[in-house]
């Protein structure tokens, strides 16, 4: 017989060695393995290796078509294009991960930043009360979409289906459909915009914000009772319920805590366009899920790691630098993301049962 | 107020705009109300779900044809509803276009509208004076790949008023000019603004003149030029005179731009229709157009010589928004 | 019997006592226009070993669910160590210390062995990490699941921190009983906990069954195995079409009649026994 | 005992009697219900009971707030709008009952009908075989998502993703974006579009196409074996699989039936709009989801019905026609049919609760 | 053994021929690094009823899977009549005639019991209705659907239009087992099927088997219950740790001998047995 022990790690944490089993029945031959064996096995066996591939792959290349690509002043601008799809991406894979879906992100962002303007600038308040309010207005969103997934029962993609009309409906009317421009909107709004150098390039407090963001979920998800939880419920919801895990809540927090991260962007997204619209970043809702997704997270719930929808967010965002500079039209750019998701996700799964 | 108030006994007229999430229609449709107030019509707004989306336009003709209205204003998204048009004015409606003719082939009874055209051209020719002997790198931020015939006017009127061979004027990015830099669509708001504007950057650093097809679109762009420390380097001009975007021509973050009038396009459609109401008088078109031009004029506080053009002052007057 | 009376068996040390520690009086539970329980009665009491048994379908499974609090009764009353009690949820009845293998199992496939023993009380590291941070851990948690699983004696699982739905059907039986087994302080519920494993580990959930009886921990056992019932049951809780039709000790009955009972073949009255 | 003979029925068949169990020990007490409670409990199960309410109650309200609403004039007019939506919905419905989701639909309408008006105008082909061709574009991209979705092996919200985006660039690269104006439309193209008169009232070959295609489907889901097949597969797929049931062909046969019916919807939509636009109806991808969902289909897979499609399609056009002869604004058009997808959905699950 | 034999149990007429109906060779099946099949063979004879027992995780479930073209093998070969098959899909094995009650029980949970039972292969109504407009015979699929159950004397269920989520556990079982015991031709295998059945319905199982068999049908049975299969079966083939350590008839082992060889406590050679 040669069993060995199987390398399927649930987590990035350091890999606990395989147990000898209490009867000894069980042969274990990783010792047997080669480095390379092992390095392979160990870097196929990772959930992350399929979005990896494909954003290695896709620097090589576009690096070799276009001299002004492969720069750290390009990478920083890449990941300043992609910093507010990038956290909605956050709150999506919360949902996600619980088998849901959030179609309302970005109306919920910018009804939050609509509502900070207008506290601020029409309304008067101070600029940090506006700040907590315009976040809090995401957190309320959330508790709205979590209310109705469980106090309704009904499934987060028709339930979102209908916020993401009402909230964009309530962003409209208060704004009127107008921006606030540049010179009216308060400096601490535009904080998150504002750079400093490093190698002379120029870096901002919006992305050092976002990649922290993905740090703290990373762990929290990984290393948490509530991160376990999320994806038990997410992977099957009544074996969850009855394993004695409020369900309930922890659907209710999830959306909360969305909201929390919606509303957090909300104040990114001002840093980053300068102003206070009512219409940037509308389309934000599908784009999020496609970083998800190109993340390698199951959209069937109970899968995946935030990591991978910062890669996937990445991933996008240098396909469509890469293909402009190298003379794409957009006509071509939207064709190519297209193929793009569908490759990623071929690419993955691939490698992904390689890897087992 | 979600309801209109619906005084049943007066005439109704509809009001079709393209969709709700751009301020230009929004004052028109607030020009439109006030101004239907005074003459004593029953004002009734549908909207479409987008710059093309002719369908929900048929369904609000339908409507208000049901209804029976006795005037109908579209904005309209495409040529896709002219037979929509065509049903309505069987069963005895006036119609009218605003902000983008439909061409006489459509037998429209009149039509109110911004030359867009004309909004380009005299930015152009606007930055053609400003840059002077700089040898130019142009680049455009239009607004979507779908060609739309707005979208296509102003880019194409642009380029005219520089002086730049547009190839087919129906068509955009055919043009061969080798100061024109490149292009990226923006969806018309900031973000895409400032994501397509960092992507020429980063395409090309010596980028100095920027056209852009409205202003939030310009705020955007300007967000990437400033952080790529080029805001010396490069003008930005813009179309639509709305408030924000005026005061921003006041900041300097928009060169110059040319100003649309929404609030007098509604007011001019609407006495129209009382003429037509009263003694059957049909609208004449402007000379040498296929409509009534409701006037663009040009904003900046820069002006050059043998241009028209108003100061930032008059425009935070006459803005709308 | 009203007073203490305690097992000859000297293996099996233990004392029973009149107390119940929970108790169901008409119970019923519908879905649609299915009558899944129709006024059945029920009664554990402090330390026994009951079973239950009863044809498929009559309405065992829905009874213990109404016990977990894995469902609600439409109507009657259930009570846990004499007061009335609602169990919304099966956090609440865990929380009582009641705890249930469920028919289906109740395991998350994609979460491993170690995670799912411990799912909804993990436990954290010591110290800040722990309480600030909130970080579990996972080292502990993966050795006392080790510890819970050879318990059973499945030598073939090969690693605790293999997801579930890569176990054998009898393997993952294996968790959930391991599960139930560790934390089980009041009551310790067990539907079908059997049904897919094999010899040798039948024979080490009946030790088990004995085992969490010999801390005086009382044990609901449902099964269709009638030798495994006769050999670890104190009383025989006898359902037939979603009603109780008889409670008796093992020792007054033999295992033919209790199947010819649980069939229809004959009735209590025929065998003297007060219809409960 | 008391155990009475289960109403629940899984179609629309009369109910087939409750057969004695074969040890007679089953009671049935249909018999000593009530008329009233006979009905009460026969419609409370069927499952279009929750759309067939709202929609009654739409219709109740709408015709005592607004004059112009009931009359059969404007039925006629919203079936007219609803239809494309609703032909769309037949396909999603399809895709949807197999647990998937299609958000490419509007875009391979719009494809194909690109390339009907492209054959048949600028080629000069025959026109009856440009609407053939036009047709077949349709079928050839519903086997492009199913050969994704069956080879590939990736999930059909992310294989439609992507497609969604292939789709739209390639009628935008085909149609230049430029619209084929009704002039140039040849008649054939138009024909659905025309009319004739009953009761004075207009309806057009478009209706009575869609209407006719609803009963088709519903026959064929119903009453056929790969309707059944089609249940199957969504309901439990490895399970449809173990039982024998060639799972992929299912698949794919759903996608290509699916393009079928998109491609004739992309002449219906001619008929609708009298000309040929390459960006008309852009946004029926989710509105055909949203059709389905009130209907009361799972977007889970393998229950719901085709014709709570056609209400689900209805009901929509029945508000947005209510609402804008009431007077409301767009926008707040808008959120009440955020509203209403909530509210119907909930509707639907409370009745079907009560009803078993 | 190389002529027929016949059954001495009267009631049970039926005759065993040499010949191999299904028959597989070092079969391995592997799962990332476990390995479920190691090199195993197989082989199950014109006639008889073949029992395989094994430990949970030897391996039993993937083995019958191979058989069911439900999974594919990594190496080995496999034989249907002497002649070399490989089953790509289930289906395939189905139109060879070989059917299967899997472990999962692979039943569509919305269906009904009727639709689950011919599920695949319907039957459509006579004439142009059936023939042209394809029309199923519903009517007909729900009456046959009940005979069917009734065989197993599932005297609860009490509707056939019920839909199969609605069940109990046992019930569910019986329609898969009713299912193949249907439409069985060549080979009916049957995975665990009275693992979650009462008393009596376990019986009738083991009845039909043996109807099944006197048919002239092979049948394959998994089970951890060893009065059963010594009731009922003709060889055991003991799976260990993915290997078959032993196939011997059941006339020459006792119960307690097959169960030390399952469970590793002997070895076949102690036995006796060559080991196969
Ligand atoms: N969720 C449900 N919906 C509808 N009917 C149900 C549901 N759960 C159980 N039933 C019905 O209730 C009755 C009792 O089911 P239950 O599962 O309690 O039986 P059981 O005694 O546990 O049987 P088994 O020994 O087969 O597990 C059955 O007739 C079953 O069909
Ligand atoms: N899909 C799978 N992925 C990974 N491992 C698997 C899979 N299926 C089975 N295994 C492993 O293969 C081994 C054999 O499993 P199998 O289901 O064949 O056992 P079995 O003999 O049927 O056990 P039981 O009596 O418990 O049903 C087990 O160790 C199991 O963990
Ligand atoms: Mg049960
Ligand atoms: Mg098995």
């Amino acid at each position: 017989m040669n069993i060995s022990a199987t390398d399927r790690q649930k987590d990035e944490s350091p890999a606990v060695p395989a147990p000898k089993s209490p009867m000894g029945l069980v042969e274990i031959d990783s010792g047997r393995l080669t480095p390379l064996q092992w390095i392979e096995r160990r870097m196929l066996s990772r959930p992350l290796i399929g979005p990896i591939a494909v954003l290695v792959l896709a620097l090589i290349v576009f690096s070799i078509v276009s001299p002004n690509f492969g720069t750290l002043q390009n990478f920083s601008l890449i990941l300043q294009q992609v910093q507010v799809i990038a956290m909605l991406g956050i709150a999506q894979t919360l949902v996600i991960l619980t088998a849901g879906i959030d179609l309302s992100v970005a109306s919920i962002m910018l009804l939050a930043q609509v509502v900070m303007g207008k506290l601020a600038v029409a309304v008067g308040l101070p600029v940090e009360l506006a700040l907590v309010l315009g976040i809090l207005v995401g957190v309320a969103c959330g508790a709205v979409n979590g209310l109705i997934v469980t106090r309704l029962n009904i499934p987060p993609f028709i339930a979102t289906l209908g916020t993401l009309s009402i909230f964009y409906a309530l962003n409209l009317f208060i704004s009127d459909g107008e921006s606030v421009p540049y010179a009216e909107v308060p400096p601490l709004f535009n904080w998150l915009g504002q750079g400093f150098q490093v190698f002379g390039t120029t870096f901002t407090f919006g992305q050092l914000l976002t990649i922290l963001m993905f740090v703290l979920f990373a762990y929290i998800l990984r290393s948490t009772a509530w991160g376990m939880h999320i994806y038990a419920v997410g992977d099957n919801l009544e074996a969850a319920r009855l394993s004695g895990i409020r369900v309930n809540r922890v659907l209710m927090s999830v959306y909360i805590v969305a909201g929390l991260i919606i509303g957090v962007t909300a104040w990114l997204l001002i840093g980053r366009i300068g102003s206070i619209s009512p219409t940037a970043g509308a389309s934000y809702n599908l784009a999020s899920i496609t970083a998800v997704v190109i993340g390698g997270t199951s959209l069937f719930g109970g899968r995946g790691r935030i990591m991978g929808t910062l890669l996937g967010a990445v991933i996008v965002g240098v396909f469509s630098s890469g293909l402009s500079l190298a003379g794409f039209d957009n006509l071509w750019q939207e064709f190519t993301i297209g193929l793009l998701i569908i490759g990623a996700v071929a690419v993955d799964q691939r490698l992904r049962k390689i890897g087992r | 107020n979600a309801a209109a108030s619906s005084n049943s006994g007066e005439p109704l007229v509809g009001l079709v705009i393209k969709t709700q999430d751009n301020p230009f229609y929004v004052k028109m449709t607030e020009g439109a109300k006030a101004e239907a107030e005074e003459l004593g019509y029953n004002l009734q707004v549908a909207s479409g779900d987008g710059q093309s989306d002719v369908d929900s336009q048929i369904k609000a003709i339908e409507n208000f044809t049901a209804q029976g209205a006795k005037a109908i204003l579209v904005t309209p998204a495409g040529d896709g509803i002219i037979p929509a048009i065509q049903k309505a004015q069987q069963a005895g409606i006036l119609v009218f276009a605003m902000d983008s003719p439909l061409g006489a082939a459509s037998g429209i009874d009149g039509t109110f509208a911004t030359d867009n055209l004309l909004a380009g051209q005299l930015v152009g020719e606007w930055a053609k004076e400003a840059l002077g002997s700089t040898p130019a790198r142009i680049a455009t931020l239009d607004l979507s790949t779908d060609q739309i015939p707005v979208d296509v006017a102003r880019n194409q009127g642009f380029l005219e008023g520089f002086g730049i061979d547009t190839a087919d004027p129906t068509k955009m990015w055919d043009e061969t000019d080798p100061r024109l830099v490149g292009h990226e669509v923006t969806d018309a708001n900031e973000a895409g603004g400032r994501t397509g504007m960092e992507k020429l950057l980063q395409k090309d650093p010596t980028i100095n003149l920027v056209y852009t097809i409205n202003e939030p679109t310009a705020a955007g762009a300007y967000q990437a030029v400033q952080a790529a420390g080029l805001q010396d380097q490069i003008t930005i001009v813009s179309v639509d005179g709305g408030c924000p975007g005026v005061k921003n021509v006041q900041q300097g973050i928009i060169a110059a731009t040319s100003m649309q009038f929404p609030l007098e396009m509604s007011k001019q459609a609407l006495q129209a229709v009382k003429a037509y109401l009263d003694d059957g008088t049909k609208p004449q078109n402007s000379e040498g157009l296929d409509f009534t031009n409701t006037g663009v004029t040009l904003v900046t506080d820069k002006p050059q010589d043998g241009i028209e053009s108003e100061d930032t002052t008059w425009g935070l007057d006459q803005c709308w928004g | 019997m009203t007073t203490e009376q305690t097992s000859l068996d000297a293996s099996h040390a233990r004392t029973i006592s009149d107390e119940l520690v929970i108790e169901g009086r008409k119970l019923v539970k519908r879905y649609g226009h299915v009558v899944a329980l129709d006024e059945t009665d029920f009664e554990i009491r402090k330390g026994e070993v009951l079973a239950v048994i009863g044809d498929n379908g009559a309405g065992k499974s829905s009874l213990i669910q109404c016990l977990a609090g894995a469902v609600q009764p439409d109507e009657g009353e259930l009570l846990i160590e004499g007061r009335e009690a609602h169990l919304r949820s099966p956090v609440e009845a865990r929380r009582l210390g009641i705890e249930t293998v469920f028919q289906s199992l109740a395991v998350s496939p994609a979460l491993d062995v170690a995670s799912n023993i411990f799912l909804g009380r993990e436990i954290r590291r010591k110290g800040i990490a722990g309480s600030v941070f909130r970080m579990l851990d996972k080292k502990r948690m993966r050795q006392e699941a080790l510890g819970a699983m050879g318990e059973l004696g499945l030598s073939t699982l090969q690693n605790v921190g293999q997801a579930v739905e890569t176990l054998s059907g009898g393997q993952r039986q294996g968790v959930a009983v391991a599960r139930a087994a560790a934390f089980g302080s009041k009551v310790v519920i067990l539907d079908e906990p059997t049904a897919a494993l094999g010899v040798k580990e039948s024979g080490r959930v009946v030790k088990l069954i004995k085992d969490i009886n010999s801390r005086g921990i009382p044990v609901v056992l449902i099964s269709h195995n009638m030798p495994q019932i006769f050999e670890v049951a104190d009383r025989v809780h006898i359902q037939r079409l979603g009603k109780r039709i008889a409670l008796v000790e093992t020792s007054q009955i033999d295992m033919a009649d209790a199947v010819a009972l649980m069939v229809g073949a004959k009735t209590p009255a025929q065998l003297g026994l007060e219809s409960s």
